[in-house]
């Protein structure tokens, strides 16, 4: 612990870099997404056969190279981004505020609540996802939307537990207690002090979701369950790419490191929420 | 203690009822065994009848459910659609791969990360934070089955000392728990250095310290216990989702486990299968999960109240 | 200069030598220097009191000694604590190596924690805290290490050790963990003890005991005592010198009898002027507000004036309880059967009436937080009534439940505790008056939390701050703020003023009777200062082991104490003045529990009135009880 | 001598005959068991348990002559009582569980004549059967050991009279076989066969990179080239059976108009896609079936590839702009999502505005494709092990089939129905070069190509025949 004291002076300073790289990770990876029906008007669609699997920095036209039908690498993950933070950022909402608000009733009232929601968790949990991702598509039909329903209905479930875990040990703390003896209502107890104690794991979960969900699409592609290969996904991508890893590793490196440093930039403004909404954190170690 | 888990197997008991009345129920609707076993050459409407009354799909569903609840409580789960073999003796081979499996990569990921998790949160805002968390998030920008591969090129092909799938010796469970681990360990590594944060900064850890107690006596002992409930409740959700994300690793492992069982089960309409594995397996989680409610009262004597 | 020269210096001088210590704390508002060039020394076998204003960085200090200051995001930016461990070179603790300073915590300096309700780890029991230091310390094996934390815990006057050992932390009284923490620290025998305001919640007869044996201490081994205390009477029961803090500086030190017979430093005499000495109000019947001392800037000035404290109206009691009783499982087979019951109150009756102060007294442990709990609907009764103006609160709806709330306001014996981390002060004493919706506007709320900032002697600007960023006393006063905020009619106030110096103290303790005055305002005043006591109550009640021994008007109790309990009480408390023979009381034997066995219930005492509203317990009854 | 490990991508669970229709199996089984008749790598059809074959009454009875001195693996003569147990066993209560039986409908009962002579009565003519008999539920199983161990222990331990004898079955693992020395063919060379169930394509190329397999049946075509350049490896791309096209929906969208149709046909550069994306791994096709196939027309050619003119077609029909076109698919033929692509971008050229919809298989084959669920367009893929028109031809465009659930032509209804009864090989090859022809002028589908069966194979392995069909017998197969 001998660097605690530098720490302490240059936290400040850190804390602010990490809102700016995250800022300028998940920011300018939005960004290129949201342009790139400007920057790339033909949608990463633009096929030639004749011109397939071109390495990258090879071709000026193709800077990260081609895929096997000949089709832009750098074109296909920026389009890409689109499906793919979509899916990622829906998803994981639908899934926190449902499963955040469940945790939160099981874990405050306890007793019948707590059993009934916990054993709805418990059915939920028991089922595997892929599986229900199979039933669920196979039944309602494939699409970008379901895809999502899915994630979402097999995903709230971890925020729940994990949200009633922390508020079983936080309601038993001396301030919740104090709060409750001033008149504070159980909502405002749960919502103004019990939530904002439980959002560090729950922040946490959801940055490194995103990226999760951003990859299931991939494994369900990997599974033939995906969405229109036409429209480009990181997971698409990276799931066709996988035959060619031993001879074109470009086709599917390129949608990882975009997946990378979105996650990267989602988990350093993560970080920084979280300290946001730790006052101790600032002072202390 | 003992009545509250008496209550809780009985509850345990109803959710494994419910998730194979779901599935049961779900799988039904979205396909026939009858056309799946004849794989689609020469049939007519009539085979497929045959074929059904063969294996007893002619019944109303409530008639179906209620046969195969039966077989559970006599120990029979059925016969499976192809091959006739006992749905009983098909798990009785493949959960144990997977249940070793899950538990290895779930040891190996807690290994990792509770002393990476630890050490980030102590080294806040320094280099070891900012490596341990940066690497963290590699593990999770790449898909399983993608890892996998690269596992396999790195480690069979490029090096040739492990073997790219099956299960043989002890060597073979490196690359598939190793797959898992990763991705595990690099949420639980994050996980980890949250709660730790949490932690640290309450007064009972400068009093730890102010008896000149070993950093690591602070950190494992006292920090981190007070920090386990967001981690041992993750752990039991990671086992579902292990579960869940099983089937790809074992498909590219060719791991002979429960993934494989229930996804060929779904694929074929395999319904005995499905709804054998599928009671199995939700049996483990809720045990597991059962556990993870015990444990917090172990860990925090506060919630032990209730 | 050179670390050479220090200990050549130091060979056969102080064991512990602050040179211009100072310490800086990084927040958002920029850098806070919250100790500044402070210097003393501490020779072994003597004790060294630092007194001062709270919030003038006495805590820091002694955090900063350990070095403990980098844990909580402070910085050591100048000066050097010289220590002389055993027969080794004298070390300068600000530039020692982690290594170095861990085999010295613990081990050769010792420390008692302010706040005992947040230092103890709420997720071990207090044997394994207690025993780790001996195993890490002394190597001995755990079942030694064990038997050894038990005689620690007997020693510090601790019932029943040998269960208490396997409890956890929640489940003990604010005293009894202010006893782990202190059993803690003298575990190793250190030859320095900081002990930072060690006995605020204890009673003043367990008092004296852990008194004596800090002194035996002294004897035995040499130690040498930094003692942190805002008592006067502890001062100068216990001190050889004294060191007087205000903000954050050193302004005066001085032998004891010279701080209280001659105090140079205008704080110094304002703080003195502000104790309050035990049989100040004899002979009057009822408490009275006297005018306060206070420093205006650098100068003293005089607040507030005399006044009768005549605001009792018992025509009707706004709080009736009857026959309270709440008792704690704690012993329970794995098949969930209850083996043993911590009777934390048991069958206690009392009144309380409109613009009254009830002062409730009694040892550590006794029930009397339970009490206050229990009135607050925080811990349910096991059985008995409490009327609120007439009503019974078992029969009340839930919305007449929570009005209740508003009206009735209990203060949190540990403050940093019952504030919510997350919050800024300023929010957490907003907070009762915006769900109560006493005040609809934003604007004006923000008045009110100011104007109550100021009334309990913080500033306006702390209401931006978080809890962490405050001494023990602040915080013990933005939790006054809090439970005024809500207009209440009646607050239990539990050892709302132990953490605050004598100045401040006496300010708040005027507040309350001011707003007693002009809101006919009632309070259950659970305190362990006597001194206090007199100076506020109408009547007192004392407690033992879950039931009132004692109850009566105030002047009857301090005058002619009836309990043998009661007196004890009273003849322990310490008095402010250094040339007073040392108290030498030493109480030895079985100490009683209130943990039993399932079934056998303890007796209840009967009571006999010996005056007019005067009752005491008879006492051959509560020896049965006891046997 | 030596162990050759073949991979395989599933498997069967159940080794008995008549209980699947997996080609897999037959990757394995077609070296325990025999059939009356066989068909080698070359596709030829010779003797087997049958020495000989004549057909009497005016086709309606099949005399063959049996093979003597034949023995099971467990010992038990083979005779003619064997094969009338066999077939008895396929048509009766025991077959109708499985998918074998509607395959062997023609036959109405076997009759021993001798021990060694039996005769199949036919219930209807089936010109194809002689190659039925040389595979799948034809196998001649032993009576014996069928009866007295049961169906359930006879499905995990196989007993044939083939090169190799059954030795142990690990569910999902692997099947291990050992030379059968007394073998009527002669012994075979190699001692012991393993095949390995591994489902993943990577794995697979994994694993024969490793040298843990010897032939790996599963190979992407994007790895094919890893392979090829492989020191140790070779790679076998032999014509096989599989053809692959897109289906029309005749009934609605814009493919309802044949010249749309045949505007889509045009519009797609089907060679392109076979260079690119198959690697050359593949042969164009004019009509549903590879060119072994019967009544393959080596005369009709494929539409060309003309873009100008086809979106000229396709405004003559008043096609607007960004018309829909949805194809769906089997989501995971990880290749054909490939060719998928590429025919979309082909699409795309000519203005229309095409979408991919992957279906889970069971739900495209369930639901989808029966009910007439599909899109503009669906994938097809076929192949039949007979190498008959007939089989893929009937399914696809016989009205009330369930692979055809928009098309209904009384004309075709009658070539297909009429085919069926015609012994005569130069009659029936004519019908359905006509059938063929038919479809074509119709453009009832778009027939993208017949893809290549490839192996990749360790050089160890010596006398590999790479059958088209993936049906291995390692007779004569050794390794180093
Ligand atoms: N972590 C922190 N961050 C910022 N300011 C702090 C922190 N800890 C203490 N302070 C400030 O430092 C000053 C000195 O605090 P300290 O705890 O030493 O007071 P004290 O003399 O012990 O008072 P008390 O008698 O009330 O306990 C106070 O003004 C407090 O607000
Ligand atoms: N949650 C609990 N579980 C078990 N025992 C408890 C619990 N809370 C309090 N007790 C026990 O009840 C008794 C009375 O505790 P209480 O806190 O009321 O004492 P107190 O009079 O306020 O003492 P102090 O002056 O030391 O604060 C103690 O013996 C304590 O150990
Ligand atoms: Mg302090
Ligand atoms: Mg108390
Ligand atoms: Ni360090």
């Amino acid at each position: 612990m001998a660097a605690a004291q530098a720490a302490s002076s240059s936290r400040s300073r850190f804390r602010s870099l990490e809102l700016v790289l995250g800022i300028l990770f998940a920011g300018g990876i939005s960004l290129a997404v949201l342009l790139s029906p400007i920057l790339f008007p033909d949608g990463g669609e633009g096929m030639d056969l004749m011109s397939r699997l071109i390495p990258p920095f090879q071709d000026f036209k193709h800077i990260l190279g081609t895929d096997p039908l000949g089709r832009d690498v750098l074109a296909r993950v920026v389009v890409g981004g689109r499906i793919s933070l979509v899916v990622g950022i829906l998803s994981v909402l639908g899934a926190v505020l449902i499963g955040t608000f469940v945790g939160l009733i099981a874990g405050y009232y306890r007793g019948i609540p707590e059993m009934l929601l916990m054993r709805f968790v418990d059915i939920q949990l028991a089922l595997p996802f892929i599986l229900v991702a199979i039933m669920f598509l196979a039944i309602l039909g494939a699409g970008i939307d379901k895809v999502i329903l899915v994630m979402i209905a097999t995903q709230w479930v971890q925020y729940a537990r994990i949200v009633r875990g922390s508020v079983l040990a936080l309601r038993e703390r001396e301030f919740i207690l104090s709060a409750r003896a001033i008149g504070v209502g159980n909502g405002r107890i749960i919502f103004t002090h019990i939530l904002p104690n439980v959002l560090g794991p729950i922040v946490i979960l959801m940055t490194l979701n995103v990226a999760n969900n951003i990859l299931l699409e991939s494994s369900l592609t990997f599974l033939g369950l995906g969405v229109d290969p036409l429209i480009p996904s990181w997971g698409g991508m990276l799931a066709d790419g996988r035959t060619y890893l031993q001879t074109a590793w470009w086709v599917s490196v390129f949608p990882g490191l975009a997946i990378m440093f979105t996650v990267l930039g989602l988990n350093l403004l993560g970080d920084w929420l979280r300290d946001y909404l730790d006052p101790t954190g600032q002072t202390s170690k | 203690m003992a009545g509250f888990i008496t209550k809780r197997l009985l509850q345990a008991l109803f959710v494994i009822l419910a998730v194979t009345l779901i599935v049961s129920f779900a799988i039904r609707l979205s396909g026939d065994p009858a056309i799946m076993l004849m794989g689609g050459g020469n049939v007519t409407e009539q085979d497929l009848q045959n074929i059904r009354q063969a294996l007893g799909l002619e019944r109303p569903f409530h008639v179906q459910y209620l046969s195969f609840l039966q077989g559970i409580f006599v120990g029979d789960l059925g016969r499976s659609f192809i091959g006739n073999t006992p749905v009983s003796a098909l798990i009785g081979q493949a959960l144990p791969a997977t249940l070793l499996l899950a538990f290895t990569s779930l040891l190996i990921s807690i290994v990792l990360s509770v002393p990476l998790g630890i050490h980030a949160a102590v080294h806040r805002g320094r280099w070891p934070d900012q490596l341990i968390r940066i690497l963290s998030l590699v593990g999770l920008s790449f898909p399983n089955f993608w890892l996998a591969i690269m596992l396999v090129l790195l480690f069979s092909i490029f090096l040739g000392i492990l073997p790219p799938s099956g299960m043989e010796g002890p060597e073979s469970f490196v690359m598939p728990a190793l797959t898992m681990a990763i991705i595990l360990t690099a949420t639980n590594v994050r996980l980890v250095r949250t709660s730790m944060l949490e932690t640290l900064s309450q007064q009972y850890i400068m009093v730890a310290r102010s008896k000149g107690l070993r950093d690591r006596i602070v950190l494992y002992k006292h920090a981190l216990r007070n920090s386990a409930i967001p981690l041992v409740t993750y752990i039991g959700v990671q086992f579902g989702n292990l579960i869940g994300s099983i089937v790809i690793v074992e498909r590219v492992f060719n791991w002979p486990g429960m993934g494989t069982l229930a996804f060929d089960a779904v694929s074929n309409r395999d319904y005995p299968v499905l709804q054998g594995t599928i009671a199995v397996l939700a049996l483990f989680i809720v045990l597991i999960n059962l556990a993870v409610d015990i444990a917090y009262g172990l860990i925090d004597p506060r919630i032990r109240t209730e | 200069m050179s670390d050479i020269t220090a200990s050549s210096k130091l060979l056969n001088g102080p064991l512990l030598s602050v040179r211009s210590l100072s310490v800086e704390f990084g927040t958002e508002r920029g850098p806070f220097r919250a100790v500044k060039d402070v210097s003393f020394d501490v020779s072994p076998g003597r004790t060294l009191a630092v007194v001062g204003e709270s919030g003038s960085g006495k805590s820091v200090t002694s955090l900063a000694i350990m070095r403990l200051t980098d844990y909580t995001g402070g910085r050591i930016v100048g000066g050097e604590v010289l220590f002389q461990p055993s027969g080794g070179e004298a070390l300068d603790l600000t530039k020692a190596s982690d290594d170095k300073l861990r085999d010295i915590r613990g081990n050769d300096i010792a420390m008692i924690f302010q706040e005992p309700m947040t230092s103890l780890n709420p997720v071990f029991t207090i044997g394994n805290q207690i025993a780790e230091t001996l195993i890490l310390h002394e190597s001995l094996n755990p079942r030694e290490a064990r038997l050894r934390a038990k005689e620690l815990l007997q020693k510090v006057r601790l019932p029943d050790a040998d269960r208490l050992l396997d409890r956890y932390p929640h489940q003990l009284s604010g005293g009894m963990r202010q006893r782990v923490m202190i059993a803690m620290a003298l575990a190793c025998n250190p030859k320095l003890l900081i002990a930072d305001e060690p006995t605020t919640a204890l009673d003043v007869t367990i008092q004296a005991q852990i008194l004596n044996i800090i002194r035996d201490l002294q004897q035995e081994m040499g130690t040498a005592v930094i003692f942190i205390t805002h008592d006067m009477g502890v001062v100068a029961e216990m001190a050889d010198d004294v060191v007087v803090m205000w903000k954050g500086e050193k302004v005066e030190q001085a032998p004891v009898r010279d701080i209280f017979t001659a105090p140079q430093h205008p704080y110094t005499r304002a703080l003195l002027s502000a104790v309050p000495r035990l049989g100040s109000l004899k002979g009057e019947p009822l408490p009275k507000r006297t005018p306060v001392i206070v420093m205006d800037g650098g100068a003293p000035k005089l607040v507030g004036d005399t006044h009768v404290q005549n605001t009792a109206d018992y025509a009707k009691p706004i709080l009736q309880v009857e026959k309270l009783t709440t008792r704690f499982d704690v012993g329970k087979t794995f098949f969930g059967r209850v083996t043993h019951r911590v009777h934390a109150v048991e069958e206690v009756n009392f009144d309380l009436y409109p613009g009254e102060t009830l002062a409730l007294v009694g040892e550590s442990g006794s029930g009397k937080s339970t009490i206050g709990r229990t009135l607050q609907q925080l811990v349910e009764p096991t059985s008995g009534t409490v009327r609120f103006n007439g009503r019974d609160m078992a029969s009340m709806s839930q919305g007449e439940r929570r009005r209740l709330r508003q009206e009735i306001q209990y203060i949190f014996q540990d403050p940093f505790a019952s504030l919510d981390p997350r919050h800024t002060v300023g929010y957490s004493i907003a907070e009762p008056i915006i769900v109560h919706g006493l005040i609809k506007d934003r604007k004006a709320i923000e008045k009110r939390v100011h104007e109550l900032l100021v009334q309990v002697g913080l500033q306006p600007q702390h209401a931006k701050r978080y809890p962490h960023e405050f001494s023990g006393g602040q915080r013990q006063r933005v939790c006054i703020a809090r439970a005024l905020a809500s207009d209440p009619k009646l607050v239990i106030a539990d050892e709302s003023v132990s953490a605050l110096d004598v100045s401040i103290q006496a300010q708040i303790v005027n507040l309350l009777m001011e707003l007693q005055e002009k809101r006919g305002l009632s309070y259950l005043f659970i305190t362990h200062d006597m001194a206090v006591v007199e100076k506020i109550s109408h009547r007192v009640a004392v407690m033992y082991l879950g039931q009132i021994v004692e109850i009566g008007p105030r002047q009857a109790i301090f005058e002619n104490p009836q309990h043998s309990y009661t007196r004890k009480l009273l003849s322990a408390v310490p008095i402010a003045d250094p040339e007073r023979e040392r108290a030498k009381t030493r109480i030895e034997g079985e100490i009683p529990s209130p943990v039993r066995a399932v079934g056998q219930e303890p007796a209840i005492h009967r009571m006999r009135e010996v005056g007019p509203g005067h009752w005491v317990a008879i006492e051959a009854d509560a020896l049965r009880g006891v046997a | 001598a030596g162990t050759l490990t073949t991979a395989v991508a599933i498997d069967p669970a159940s080794w008995d005959p008549i209980d699947t229709f997996l080609v897999d199996w037959s990757s394995a089984a077609n070296n325990i068991y025999d059939g009356l008749t066989a068909r080698g790598a070359d596709m030829k059809l010779t003797p087997a348990l049958a020495t000989s074959w004549e057909f009497l009454d005016d086709n309606k009875r099949i005399r063959f002559k049996l093979r003597e001195n034949v023995k099971f693996h467990n010992g038990e003569p083979f005779n003619a009582q064997a094969v009338k147990f066999t077939f008895d066993r396929l048509l009766g209560e025991e077959g109708r569980k499985g998918p074998q039986q509607s395959n062997y409908n023609s036959i109405e009962r076997v009759e021993v004549v001798d021990d060694n002579t039996v005769d199949f009565i036919m219930k209807q003519p089936d010109p194809v059967l002689l190659t039925k008999l040389a595979g799948y539920g034809a196998m001649i199983v032993p009576p014996k050991y069928v009866q007295e161990k049961g169906d359930d222990y006879f499905n995990t331990h196989p007993v044939g009279t083939g090169p190799f004898k059954f030795v142990e079955y690990n569910p999902k693992d692997r099947l291990i076989l050992e030379a059968n020395p007394d073998h009527w063919g002669g012994a075979p060379k190699l001692d012991r066969l393993v095949f390995r169930f591994i489902s993943e394509a990577n794995t697979q190329v994994a694993e024969l990179q490793a040298g843990r397999i010897d032939v790996a049946t599963l190979i992407p075509f994007g790895l094919a080239p890893t392979i090829e350049k492989s020191q140790n490896l070779s790679l076998m791309s032999v014509t096989g059976p599989t053809v692959v096209s897109l289906r029309f929906n005749t009934k609605d969208g814009i493919t309802k108009d044949v010249n749309v149709r045949k505007a889509l046909i045009m519009g797609v550069d089907r060679d392109a896609i076979i260079k690119a994306v198959l690697l050359g791994h593949g042969k164009p096709i004019a009509s549903f079936q590879s060119e072994l196939s019967f009544g393959n027309d080596p005369a009709l050619k494929p539409l060309p590839f003309d873009l100008a003119k086809a979106k000229q077609m396709l405004q003559a029909a008043k096609v607007p702009a960004g018309a829909p076109v949805r194809i769906d698919f089997r989501g995971n033929d990880a290749t054909f999502r490939e060719v998928a692509q590429a025919t979309a971008g082909y699409l795309q050229a000519l203005g229309l505005k095409p979408a991919l919809q992957p279906h889970e298989p069971p739900v495209l084959l369930n639901d989808i494709i029966p009910n007439g669920k599909t899109g503009e367009a669906w994938h097809q893929a076929w192949g039949g092990w007979t190498f008959d028109y007939d089989n893929n031809a009937y399914l696809m465009y016989h009205s009330g089939e369930k692979w055809n659930p928009y098309y209904n032509d009384a004309k075709l209804n009658e070539m297909l129905e009429k085919q069926r009864l015609v012994y005569d090989v130069k009659e029936r090859e004519k019908i359905l070069q006509e059938i063929a022809r038919y479809v074509a002028d119709q453009a009832l589908e778009l027939p993208l190509y017949n893809q290549n069966t490839i192996y990749g194979v360790n050089k160890r392995v010596k006398d590999f025949d790479a059958p088209a069909d993936r049906r291995f017998r390692y007779t004569k197969t050794s390794v180093e």
